[in-house]
């Protein structure tokens, strides 16, 4: 009995000539993921010519799990603990996305210190994906350096998350209507405060090593060019899009809470390459900031953080009216969107989320790839910034 | 007639260099981790690493030569150590040690890529092209930066090149030598397998390459021939450029100052990619090294 | 940002006045960027129904049989196609195809809502116009069995080919009993009187 | 062959066998899989204010090398054939560690139709941690868990799945349909 691979497949394989295909063959295949360092949990099949990308196949489903047939199954409130799982490093969109619907059916206008409390959370949550982002792209072109010191300071916004909301990556915090709990006093956001002048502190550090580095530059000009219209097209959003030229923002053009009296600029680079995409990332982290700290100076307005109605005293049996509901926001990976439909029963006829990655996880994701270098398949998965969890939900 | 000495120098010479080796590498993760802002595993890590790898079962293999390219490539890299005077010990010595050392340096890669190459998997196989790559593409500047000490020096005997150095000072205080060890220190990159070289083992790219189809004792072999490796090719460099040394402590600070340097430009590059690299040494290190060539002839 | 009651009303009213006076429904568009876009369009597609719900949304029902022509003149105005949303509605027997649709230049989000009978479900693809719709379209596929009749690659996608048989996301799928069959005695917190089934 | 590996491990290296048990509790690396929510978690454990570094710990890459297998999360028949043949292609002795409350009893997906519920039933599994998602410091209480077992020896999962191989088999063939490894472990492996 032989635990490896069983022998009369290896047998097996040997008769078929699919011994040592690799080498004997000018194209063979290549099984990228998902036990592979780039592609977590996301899976390409490579069709190679020597060094080249002939044709990518994008196999995802690994992390199917039927969110939105099991959000069928379960009253309003409790969806969002099981919604928010959707988009694993900025757990918090799907929770403003699903509340900003369920809000709209319900025709409820949400307490001011509520929207104020859901813009910082979501500023920090996007803060804390760049910083991951910044992690995953170090990582792939072998800057492990700059990976680590990026994940080291995400650390310091999940300790103030964790304070906030009780959770370090699930939040379950806004929730229609409101957000969970108050914010814990004048400390925590004078800890906000420090903590964002500390990253702003460290952009420099992340500019010399990583955003200016000669070989930064080397491994993604020109790698994984997409032009305006095929982005259009391809409905490619988010720092993507707005790399190639096109500056469309979901807190600029369909704003949401506080986001209209905000001072912030949306980055915009025309080149359309994986340099492009980089920087604009690199931007908008700064601009994340900006707004973070205009927020702080804003401080928040006094007031209730839940929404008063007498009808959230039996809250699993909590119903909606009958209606249906468009609200998307902007997430580092894109507009992050989702689509509720209520039948006017105590659960969701039917929720459907818009990932960003879906979008350009798939179809760009392999048009990209073909004719790309091996060693750019890790850059442009990462420089798209493709979320498995996104796509397969 | 056998001489007990011989071997039993070679034998304390190969155990002190492994050692030492391991402990070179424990030094290099220590030292990331340190950059990192992390505390890092400790010093002798690389020794537990490899005695676990030792305890491992393993029941698969890919043929003859699956097994015995970690043996030729860890022979290969002995063999180089017993060529480099090491303080005062040299086993073996020839009139043209340079040259013996500089390739039997490079023939370990030659072992490993074999025994990938019959493992079939197609990282394995992507891991060699980049291997031979890169060491067709370091050959160049590699060569000159020998040529230009060989040239300096008047002489292809190592034990003569530290012998003039101290006598003339390091080599490094030359203006040519100094272009020379540039180019070198370059070269020691891509020899050590770090950033911006690391292009046969990138893990976000082809997960471990070579290596990703070896483990337990092949691998347990592979790690101690990587040490042994470290040393010998750091003591190769103190050797060549830093005036050698007359004991092993001396020897041992010049190429602990030699790895820093290497872990330094490692934390804070990314990795080139293959053609890339192949240009990147084409081009700036070969022009170097011509200059190199020039001032050391002249 | 929740909308003001105004707005709630709005869009309940034209909700249900929509299926009433189908020919009527022209003046009640505001005088504003949406009602002028949703006039544009309604005046090259007559056979379709346009409203305003409120500020950057606006809503199209399209019959099924016109939806590709209807798209290919709204892709004009609204160049990005974010998704196709289906409802399926049991009762009445129907799916609802909602193409989520966002014009870059004019910031608008629109629904363009079409119905098919469940029986045989089929659709043509907009691939043509919007390549992305490759993707929408296997997902909608996959989950509920619609078949977009010139896509290429529907099949298994995102599921392994058992679950992709069964289209999961339809009402009529039964996730508690089919986990049961599949995972049998593991599944320890099933309760088959469902009195006990809120979460 | 079950035989086989234990005399190997009791006559020819039962001198040596202290030492490698404790080379194997200090040296763990981890395959560089998260199959699921919790890898978000990783990064913080090998990093700055976890890292896990400091006990030897390290994610590898290639499965060949490594030891612990840790299955961050929910698992979805589709992931878990890829989970089994990564670990059958872990070289002996080789260690789980289950993350999270999904591979327990499925968690919050408790009655989603695409996720595993019980996963001990297709692989062994040496320590679970409960939790949905367990902090950083959970996962490092499981490690440390997971060291005193290797210690102590008790740490068997392989050689448990090793013996009742038939057992495990047949659960995996009632899951994924018979012959799925001449199905698609010989696309995925073809060189082997």
């Amino acid at each position: 009995m032989s635990l490896e691979v069983p022998r009369e497949l290896r047998e097996e394989a040997r008769k078929h000539d699919m011994y040592l295909t690799p080498i004997a063959k000018d194209t063979y295949e290549l099984f990228f993921g998902p036990q592979h360092m780039a592609t977590e949990n996301f899976s390409i099949i490579l069709k190679m010519d020597g060094n080249r990308v002939e044709k990518a196949i994008v196999n995802p489903g690994f992390l199917h799990r039927g969110f939105e047939k099991l959000a069928e199954q379960r009253p309003y409130f409790t969806n969002i603990a099981l919604l928010l799982r959707i988009c694993v490093p900025e757990s918090d969109v799907p929770e403003n996305i699903y509340s900003m619907a369920v809000d709209e059916i319900v025709g409820w206008e949400v307490p001011e210190r509520a929207i104020w409390i859901r813009t910082v959370v979501l500023e920090m949550a996007r803060v804390s994906s760049w910083m991951f982002w910044i992690m995953g792209f170090g990582n792939e072109i072998g800057l492990y350096t700059a990976g680590q010191w990026a994940a080291a300071y995400r650390e310091r916004l999940m300790r103030l998350f964790e304070e906030l909301t009780g959770g370090r990556v699930y939040h379950i915090y806004t929730v229609p209507g409101g957000v969970r709990r108050d914010i814990p006093g004048d400390k925590w956001l004078r800890q906000l405060r420090d903590t964002v002048e500390y990253i702003k502190s460290k952009l420099k550090d992340f500019d010399e090593i990583l955003f200016d580095n000669y070989i930064t530059f080397e491994r993604t000009e020109g790698v994984g060019v997409m032009d305006k219209r095929f982005a259009l097209k391809h409905a490619v959003t988010g720092p993507n899009l707005r790399a190639v030229g096109v500056p469309y923002d979901v807190r600029k053009d369909d704003p949401y809470y506080l986001y209209p009296e905000l001072d912030f600029e949306v980055p915009v680079l025309k080149e359309g390459d994986s340099l492009a995409r980089v920087l604009v990332r690199r931007y908008e982290l700064e601009q994340d900031l900006y707004i973070l700290e205009q927020l702080l100076d804003m401080g928040p307005p006094s007031g209730p953080y839940m929404v008063q109605d007498p009808k959230l005293k039996n809250l699993p049996r909590f119903k909606v009216p009958a209606g249906d509901a468009y609200a998307h926001v902007e997430s580092t990976k894109g507009d992050f969107g989702a689509y509720v439909v209520s039948d006017g029963s105590h659960k969701p006829y039917r929720v459907h989320v818009r990932g960003p990655s879906q979008s350009h996880g798939v179809t760009v994701l392999e048009e990209l790839l073909k004719g790309a270098r091996l060693a750019d398949v890790p850059v442009i998965l990462k420089t798209l910034d493709n979320c498995p969890p996104d796509i397969d939900r | 007639m056998f001489e007990w000495k011989l071997a039993l120098e070679a034998i304390g010479m190969v155990i002190y260099a492994t050692f030492m080796g391991f402990i070179f590498m424990g030094i290099e993760r220590k030292a990331m981790a340190r950059i990192q802002r992390r505390v890092g595993p400790p010093i002798y890590q690389p020794i537990i690493d490899t005695l676990k790898l030792l305890g491992k079962k393993e029941s698969v293999s890919h043929g003859f030569i699956y097994d015995f390219g970690p043996v030729f490539a860890l022979g290969a890299s002995i063999a180089a150590l017993l060529f480099i005077p090491l303080a005062n010990f040299q086993l073996f010595s020839s009139n043209a040690d340079l040259i013996v050392v500089a390739y039997l340096l490079e023939v370990p890669m030659l072992g490993i890529m074999l025994g990938a190459m019959s493992s079939g998997n197609p990282y394995s196989a992507v891991g060699v092209q980049r291997g031979l790559l890169t060491m067709v593409a370091m050959q160049l500047p590699y060569g000159l930066a020998l040529i230009a000490i060989a040239q300096y020096w008047g002489t292809f005997k190592l034990n003569s090149i530290v012998a003039l150095q101290q006598l003339h000072g390091w080599s490094i205080t030359v203006p040519a030598l100094l272009l020379a060890f540039i180019v070198f220190d370059i070269v020691f990159q891509a020899m050590l397998g770090l950033e911006p070289f690391d292009i046969i083992t990138a893990p976000a790219e082809i997960s471990m390459g070579p290596m990703v189809e070896y483990g337990g004792k092949h691998a347990a072999l592979l790690f101690t021939q990587h040490a042994v490796q470290l040393f010998a090719e750091t003591a190769f460099f103190a050797v060549l450029f830093l005036g050698g040394a007359s004991n092993l402590l001396e020897l041992l600070i010049k190429q602990i100052a030699v790895l820093f340097i290497a872990i330094f430009i490692a934390s804070i590059y990314p990795r080139f990619t293959i053609d890339q690299a192949a240009k990147f040494f084409w081009k700036w290190p070969t022009i170097l090294g011509i200059i190199a060539v020039i001032l050391a002839g002249w | 940002m929740a909308v003001t009651d105004n707005e709630v009303k709005n869009k309940v009213e034209s909700t249900q006045k929509a299926p009433q006076d189908t020919q009527n429904a022209k003046p009640e568009l505001p005088n504003t960027k949406e009602g002028r876009l949703v006039k544009e369009l309604l005046e090259k597609a007559p056979y379709a129904e346009g409203s305003v719900r409120r500020e950057k949304r606006i809503e199209f029902r399209v019959p099924a049989e016109r939806i590709h022509e209807f798209l290919e003149i709204a892709s004009e105005k609204f160049e990005m196609l974010m998704q196709i949303s289906v409802v399926d509605w049991l009762k009445e027997g129907e799916f609802e195809l909602v193409y989520q649709l966002w014009s870059v230049s004019e910031s608008v989000h629109a629904f363009v809502k079409t119905r098919i009978s469940r029986e045989n479900a089929k659709m043509p693809t907009v691939m043509d116009i919007w390549p992305v719709a490759e993707t929408y379209e296997r997902e909608a596929h996959e989950f509920f069995g619609i078949i977009f009749e010139g896509n290429p690659r529907l099949g298994p996608f995102i599921l392994e080919p058992r679950e992709y048989e069964k289209h999961p996301l339809r009402k009529d799928f039964n996730t508690l009993s089919y986990v049961k069959t599949i995972y049998g005695e593991d599944f320890d917190r099933y309760d088959e009187s469902k009195t006990n089934y809120v979460i | 062959m079950g035989g086989d590996f234990i005399s190997y491990e009791l006559k020819e290296f039962k001198l040596f066998e202290p030492l490698f048990r404790w080379a194997r509790k200090k040296s763990i690396w981890l395959v560089a899989f998260c199959t699921g929510c919790g890898g978000i978690e990783m990064p913080p454990l090998v990093t700055a204010r976890y890292d896990i570094e400091r006990f030897g710990m390290m994610p590898n890459p290639a499965p060949r090398m490594a030891d612990l297998f840790l299955i961050t999360g929910y698992v979805t028949p589709k992931t878990l054939k890829r989970i089994i043949i990564t670990y059958e292609l872990m070289p002996d002795p080789k260690y789980i560690l289950a993350h999270g409350s999904c591979p327990i009893n499925g968690g919050v997906y408790w009655d989603s139709y695409n996720v595993v519920k019980q996963l001990d039933k297709y692989i062994p599994i040496d320590v679970a941690i409960a939790g949905c998602m367990p902090r950083p410091e959970a996962v490092m209480d499981g490690i440390r868990e997971i060291m005193r077992k290797i210690e102590n020896g008790e740490a068997d999962g392989w050689r448990r799945y090793r013996e009742n191989y038939e057992w495990y088999r047949k659960n995996q063939d009632e899951l994924f349909g018979e012959g799925w490894r001449e199905r698609d472990a010989k696309r995925w492996l073809a060189w082997l």
